[in-house]
């Protein structure tokens, strides 16, 4: 489980995250809603070590990451798909991947096995990551973060910018990641992207978590979404 | 409250980086006097259409039309003198000066302009600060203020130049819900003397505000009304919402 | 900036040049004649600054309009036997037209490439003197005879290769560098360069001309460069192409950092320090630019705001 | 070749040992350097200007270690008119700023008696005219044809060395007449080398003989091979006369480029000093033959006065270091310093001289002297001197390399040098 | 002499030159590549290398290949150590700031040539060839060792693009170069990767200063030229990609022997510098490079 206790971050003067806390259990999604700016992006960078905290405790299933230097924390098994995929998109498809496959030296297989949810992208294997469409691409990050076998997958927007038939395919590796046991944090803007894959809702607003819910009572009491995104349903 | 020649208006204009269509040809016109808002879901190219209106990128294609004239090709500095001022989405000041100093810098630039022997810097100083309640700290560090304040001095700094068109990017971002409420107020009180274009998510702000939204996707104008046509268009609700 | 931190700056520039005007009554010999060099140089320095201090631009080629004015007054001296205000005259105005066209091109760069095209230009400029050797003498360089380097004034006889005279001149032009940033930095223009120093894009939104405004200030700093370096060769007598060499665009920066950029007053104190020091440890090593290597890290790396602008920070806040 | 750092020679013995320290160890222990507090009263200053650094470095270097060995033998002889001698070096960088400055030092703060050993004519050139502002005799220990062309002061001697324009003079008909009329000549990008351009080509001409080419290469220059095609298949005689850190790589350079089908070769030794002759890839230079003011190897014919002077300044009958045998001196240039500094005395006696208010009498005393006779104290031979021009003037010396040394095969009288000059210091003031 | 053979000799030169360069300017645009530092020391670790082959040569009596064999591998080690020290030291702690790291290796500049003056002297010290043979053609002589630099700088290119393609650490780099943050997000840590790339640069500059003391002279001042030179390529060929500045090395080694054989070597250097900076003010990424990502 991963689990963040109360982090407070800051870009130069300005505070990004306020005593922000979550969880994530094995084989949940926890979805992450908010407006623009309001500390979504932040709080998985800060998980990721890149903005550090400057208070705060991350531990994953009882081991503690909190003062670990940005890239010994993926080697615990947090895979993450950074917003607008930041592939190395001079690199070809397969050294991308293999990227993946140093960070805990998980073998061919892994590589085998994140193909396999994906199998457009061997037929661009040696293709540069940069010429690939922006489906292809969104597939190429999560494929790329599912080399290292994570235990926690974090996604920030993955569906940014997709047309439909695309939001689903990915939409559907989620759901096959959950039921393999992945914990799954999931950024989105857009409710509609994840009320069908989420167990748990958490809004964010200023940096903090406003309010923390079970998928259902979302389900029941649409006026949480009224308050918090500021527009009718 | 609005006349019948638009302050401000495009036509057709278009920018593109490499392949991405950010602003795909919109037609838009706003009035004098009124206070509009642009709303729309990330990425629908809100910021890069203020943008080019503001002359802080060019147009590929297309022109915009000033008070009668012609800026499409004009640098920023230039429309800005014209009257078209521009508040940033992230808080965009002098961090190392003061607070006065910082407003000071803007109505420098209004002194320039107006070439009048008679105009008092320090007054104008003075008055942009207290508009935003800002006239206490006037001796601070503007890196050292509080955060909610340091956007008001954005706002201060907007002011200080007296514009014909006040352009503002998502001004509340970040700001506490009292500070919403001071806010609102304040860009009524702009209101009287010039016409107020934001960028807003927040739809509270912008449903107490604005006169008509204009909603942006994809690049291309989605709808245009008062609040209450924008709120029950189901296409926005699609767009915003994609239930 | 306040009127009473103004009457503050002005004050604490007036009694310093007051020190300097009483000095050479007490300076042994050889000690006024490095105070004259020193504050040639802290104009020239005072000129680097204008640039860095105030508008945030990393020039690396500072040499080159040192060595334009140097040359622009001592080839019309030693060619065309002009008159020495009149040389001076020339070298402003050649210095001034030179940075307004290496500053209207190298603007177009920012940031590293501001500060590598700026060092080519003056690598240029240091093969250009080399190249035109019939008018420059390449690498010899010229001497001024000591008959050009006197001119009437009235029934008297002012020769400029005179020890007192040379420091007193130096002293006016040091004092009229300092006054003439000093007034600039007073009044809008000032304002406007610092506001593009601490945030380029904001003050363009604010309806200023930024490029104009660095042009401007490129241009004000190239002269004084330029005015420094005809002091240097009418004083001193000698033109050399060393002066127009990188290490002369980089002891600039040295002074500057030394002394505090964005200080009106740093540049002297960085050229007072530094070349007292080299001129002692010359006599321990020939090796003593290694010395300067060292500051140079050291400032960057601890003291990146030098010695008045720590003084600021800490406790002087109305320093300009 | 110049190696001043050998391992091997901290067995020798420490005087000998502590001479081959390297530069670092000159410039920061040096007991010539001496602060002003730690002069006696009564002692003869004498600031030396070095080369230490730059690219005049090599000449430098052996300059110091020649004057340093005559300063102590002048104080052994009992100083001058019974004053202790007291030398203090500076480094100049060979740049002529910087040498300015130190000239400036020595006069003001330091305020010796007289300034000599400045080499390399920009410095020279710009450093005399301060020298003469501040009224100290400053000596040159330099060939720079500066002085007879009129361009330097009252102040300025040269006492020790025949300047460029004399040696090219005396040479010209030799070379016209031995080894070919038509000439290529290359040669250093500045004032140094035009002055042989100038004069050779002057020189020649009255031989009946003419320049085919001029190959100017930049000082900076670091490889050489692409300027040779410019050399015209029509020359005799390849005139080469080079300074600077790449010498050696010139000289390389020239023999992979020709190879065995060369024309005749005349070089200025200035192209080899402080080079050692013994490398494989200087094989070609067998046969070809060189300018030296002051033969490098020791003559069959050597006179005692060589001997004397090898074996104070530690320098064997290679011209290499005694310490060191890899170390090879600027043996056709040193010399003067030592001579320079040895007229220095002469003309401090002759004027009775006590201290720095007797400068003038000291000037005066150097423009009254006329000839040099070969000895000890001007071990490279007789030299005549002209009182108006400040110019001294030798013979020079024509050597071929055979087996890898230089053999004498030509000495030029004195007067084949000499040369008229409108120039007269001793018509501006003093 | 005919057109022909002169064209030869000037090629010949210029791509002697072009070698020497070329693995200069692909250590200095490593450097930039990975880091974005622009390293105005380059020139020094070139220095270094030649210094270090001298004393190499000089300490080892006995066949002069053996000197250079020596030098060839504890020099680059040497020098890049010196720089792997220097980035943890300075360049590390600026956080690499690109105006701060210039200054700061302006200073290491100078700490290096200075330190170099007083360990080993002003003076330049030749350095004996591994082997020495001159080829004979008819016009005119070549040096053999110089056609061997040649082939050495194709040899050392052709492993520099096998490192960065073929290998682990190549791909490290590259990825490193492309996005440092997402580099860190996937267990690379690019910390110790900038410390290596700038040993790696070192070292190259080390191995070209090898290759060229038996040609030119190890002096303390010799870092200049190259730095100047390798700046042109790589600006020319565009900041940070290895291929321009493979194709820039060439063209300006050739056209610098081709043109200062028909114009002053004075003016020659005068107007390509001046047409250097004017590329990089008007095509900011280079003749050869791509749009800025």
């Amino acid at each position: 489980m991963l689990k963040i206790e109360d982090f407070d971050s800051y870009y130069g003067q300005s505070q990004a995250l306020r005593g922000f806390s979550i969880s994530v259990s094995p084989g949940e999604v926890l979805c992450l809603l908010g407006r623009n700016g309001a500390g979504k992006t932040t709080a998985l960078k800060s998980i990721m070590g890149i903005v550090p905290p400057k208070r705060g405790r991350i531990s994953l299933n009882g081991v503690d990451l909190t003062a670990l230097p940005p890239n010994r924390i993926p080697m615990h098994g947090i895979g993450y798909v950074p917003q607008g995929r930041r592939l190395f998109s001079e690199l070809t498809v397969r050294e991308n991947l293999e990227i993946g496959l140093m960070t805990r030296q998980t073998g061919a297989e892994a590589m085998e096995r994140a193909l396999s949810y994906f199998p457009a992208l061997r037929e661009r294997f040696h293709q540069r990551s940069g010429t690939l469409s922006g489906g292809e691409q969104s597939m190429l990050a999560m494929a790329r973060a599912l080399c290292i076998e994570p235990t926690i997958l974090m996604l920030d927007e993955p569906t940014e910018g997709l047309m439909p038939s695309m939001i689903a395919a990915i939409r559907d590796v989620v759901v096959k990641l959950r039921e393999e046991g992945v914990g799954i944090l999931l950024v989105e803007q857009r409710i509609d992207a994840v009320l069908p894959v989420a167990d748990r809702i958490a809004f964010m607003d200023h940096g903090e978590i406003k309010v923390e819910m079970e998928i259902d009572a979302v389900r029941a009491d649409t006026s949480i979404l009224k308050k918090y995104l500021g527009v009718g349903h | 409250m609005a006349s019948l020649i638009p302050l401000l208006s495009t036509k057709n204009v278009k920018r593109h980086f490499g392949g991405l269509k950010a602003v795909d040809g919109i037609d838009f016109a706003l009035y004098e006097g009124e206070i509009r808002a642009i709303i729309g879901p990330n990425g629908a190219g809100k910021t890069t259409f203020v943008s080019l209106l503001s002359g802080r990128t060019e147009v590929s294609e297309g022109t915009i039309t000033f008070a009668g004239e012609d800026v499409t090709r004009l640098p920023a500095y230039k429309r800005v003198q014209r009257g078209i001022a521009y508040t940033f989405q992230i808080t965009n000041i002098y961090p190392t000066k003061t607070a006065a100093e910082n407003v000071r810098i803007a109505v420098e630039s209004r002194a320039a302009r107006l070439r009048d022997a008679r105009f008092d810097r320090d007054t104008a100083t003075r008055a942009a600060l207290e508009a935003v309640g800002l006239a206490d700290r006037k001796e601070a560090l503007a890196g050292e203020l509080a955060y909610g304040h340091q956007r008001l001095l954005e706002v201060a700094m907007g002011l200080a130049l007296q514009p014909k068109l006040l352009i503002l990017d998502e001004p509340t971002q970040g700001l506490s819900d009292p500070e919403i409420e001071n806010f609102l107020a304040l860009v009524r009180q702009i209101a009287k003397s010039a016409t107020v274009l934001l960028i807003e998510h927040n739809m509270h702000v912008v449903m107490s505000l604005a006169d008509r939204i204009s909603v942006l996707t994809r690049g291309t104008l989605l709808a245009e009304g008062t609040p209450e046509e924008i709120r029950d268009n189901p296409d926005v609700q699609a767009a915003y919402l994609g239930a | 900036m306040t009127a009473s931190a103004f009457r503050k700056n002005l004050t604490l520039t007036l009694l310093v040049l007051a020190a300097l005007l009483l000095l050479q009554f007490v300076l042994p010999e050889y000690y006024v004649l490095m105070a004259t060099r020193m504050m040639v140089l802290a104009v020239f320095t005072v000129g680097f600054n204008a640039l860095l201090g105030y508008v945030g631009l990393l020039s690396l080629g500072h040499a080159m309009f040192f060595a334009c004015g140097l040359y622009a007054a001592g080839l019309s001296v030693y060619h065309f036997g002009f008159s020495l205000p009149a040389a001076f005259g020339v070298s402003l105005i050649a210095s001034a037209a030179l940075s307004l066209v290496i500053g209207a091109i190298t603007l177009r760069t920012i940031r590293v490439s501001f500060m590598i095209v700026t060092l080519m230009f003056a690598q240029v400029g240091y093969l250009a003197v080399l190249y035109f050797a019939e008018w420059t003498n390449g690498q010899e360089g010229l001497s001024l005879p000591a008959s050009a380097r006197q001119m009437a004034l009235g029934p008297w006889t002012l020769n400029i290769a005179d020890a007192v005279t040379r420091y007193n001149i130096a002293l006016v032009l040091l004092a009229a560098s300092l006054g003439l940033l000093l007034f600039y930095l007073k009044g809008t223009r000032g304002r406007v360069a610092t506001a593009i120093r601490d945030n380029e894009g904001r003050t363009e939104m604010l309806g200023f001309n930024v490029f104009a405004a660095k042009l401007e200030m490129f241009v004000l700093s190239g002269t004084l460069s330029g005015a420094a370096g005809a002091a240097y060769g009418l004083l001193f007598g000698y033109l050399g192409a060393t002066f127009a060499s990188f290490q002369y665009s980089i002891e600039a920066l040295l002074f500057t950092l030394l002394g505090g950029a964005g200080t009106l007053l740093g540049p002297l104190i960085g050229v007072v320090l530094m070349v007292a020091m080299i001129d002692k440890l010359s006599e321990l090593t020939s090796a003593y630019f290694l010395v300067i290597g060292v500051i140079l890290i050291v400032l960057i790396l601890w003291f990146p705001k030098g010695i008045l602008g720590t003084i600021r920070e800490r406790w002087a806040p109305w320093l300009l | 070749m110049h190696s001043k750092y050998n391992p091997l020679s901290l067995s020798m013995q420490r005087r000998t040992a502590l001479k081959t320290l390297g530069g670092a160890a000159i410039a920061l222990t040096s007991p010539a350097v001496l602060r002003p507090g730690f002069a006696q009263d009564g002692t003869i200053k004498l600031g030396a200007p070095m080369h230490r650094t730059g690219i005049g470095a090599s000449y430098g270097r052996w300059y110091e270690r020649t004057a340093t060995a005559a300063v102590k033998l002048v104080n052994e002889m009992g100083g001058i008119n019974g004053r202790k001698v007291e030398m203090i070096v500076e480094d100049d960088g060979t740049d002529p700023k910087r040498g300015t400055e130190v000239v400036e030092k020595f006069a003001t703060q330091y305020k010796v008696d007289a300034i000599f050993g400045h080499l390399f004519s920009n410095v020279v050139a710009a450093a005399a005219p301060r020298a003469g502002e501040l009224k100290v005799p400053y000596f040159i220990c330099s060939e720079a044809s500066l002085l007879g062309a009129g361009k330097l002061n009252r102040y300025t001697f040269q006492p020790g060395i025949t300047d460029v324009r004399a040696q090219v003079q005396a040479m010209a008909p030799w070379i016209g007449s031995t080894i070919g009329k038509k000439v290529t000549m290359i040669f250093p990008d500045y004032n140094f080398g035009h002055d042989h351009r100038d004069f050779f080509t002057a020189a020649i001409k009255a031989q009946g003989g003419e320049v085919v080419a001029k190959i100017a290469v930049p000082p900076t220059e670091t490889s050489f091979t692409r300027y040779f095609p410019q050399i015209p298949p029509s020359t005799e005689v390849i005139y080469h006369v080079m300074v600077g850190p790449a010498v050696l790589t010139f000289v390389k350079e020239l023999g992979d480029y020709l190879g065995s089908k060369r024309p005749e070769i005349f070089g200025f030794i200035d192209s080899l000093e402080a080079v050692n002759f013994n490398t494989p890839q200087l094989g070609f230079l067998e046969g070809t033959y060189f300018w030296e003011a002051y033969p490098r190897y020791a003559q069959a014919n050597q006179t005692e006065f060589d001997k004397f002077f090898r074996e104070k300044v530690g320098v064997d009958a290679n011209g290499a270091s005694i310490a060191d045998p890899k170390d090879i001196s600027t043996y056709s240039h040193m010399f003067s310093c030592w001579e320079t500094l040895f007229v220095i005395k002469q003309a401090m006696e002759m004027a009775n001289y006590r201290g720095p208010e007797q400068k003038k009498d000291l000037v005066v005393a150097m423009e009254s002297m006329t000839s040099f006779a070969e000895g000890k104290e001007h071990p490279q031979g007789a030299k005549q001197f002209n009182g108006k021009t400040h110019q001294v003037f030798g013979s020079q010396n024509i050597s071929k390399v055979e087996g890898g040394k230089l053999k004498v095969v030509h000495r030029t009288k004195i007067e084949d040098g000499l040369y008229e000059s409108p120039t007269d210091y001793t018509k501006m003031d003093l | 002499m005919g057109l022909g053979p002169y064209l030869l000799l000037a090629t010949l030169e210029g791509l002697v030159q072009a070698a020497v360069l070329c693995i200069t300017a692909a250590g200095l645009s490593l450097v930039f590549g990975v880091m974005r530092v622009v390293n105005v020391a380059h020139g020094e670790f070139v220095m270094l290398g030649a210094v270090i082959a001298w004393y190499a040569a000089s300490l080892l009596t006995g066949h002069p290949a053996l000197g250079f064999v020596v030098a060839l591998i504890i020099s680059p080690l040497i020098v890049g150590a010196i720089a792997a020290l220097s980035e943890r030291l300075i360049l590390k702690r600026l956080d690499y700031n690109p105006e701060a790291t210039i200054v700061a290796t302006i200073g290491l500049l100078y700490i290096i040539q200075q330190s170099v003056l007083i360990l080993y002297g002003p003076d330049a010290r030749p350095v004996d060839p591994p082997f020495y043979y001159t080829i004979r053609l008819p016009w005119f002589g070549y040096s053999a060792y110089k056609l061997f630099v040649i082939g050495a700088a194709i040899l050392i290119m052709g492993l520099i693009w096998f490192v960065l393609q073929k290998t682990r650490a190549g791909l490290i780099m590259r990825a490193t170069q492309f996005d440092r943050e997402t580099a860190q997000a996937f267990g690379i840590p690019v910390d110790k990767v900038s410390a290596y790339v700038f040993a790696l640069g070192a070292g190259l500059a080390a191995i070209a200063g090898i290759l060229v003391v038996p040609i030119q002279q190890a002096h303390y001042l010799m870092g200049t030229d190259p730095l100047l030179l390798s700046f042109i390529v790589v600006i020319i060929g565009g900041l940070g990609s290895m291929s321009g500045t493979v194709v820039a090395a060439i063209l300006i080694g050739l056209s610098d022997g081709i043109l200062s054989m028909m114009f002053s070597p004075t003016l020659a250097k005068m107007v390509s510098t001046l047409l250097v900076a004017l590329v990089l003010v008007f095509r900011p990424n280079g003749l050869f490079g791509k749009a800025a990502r």
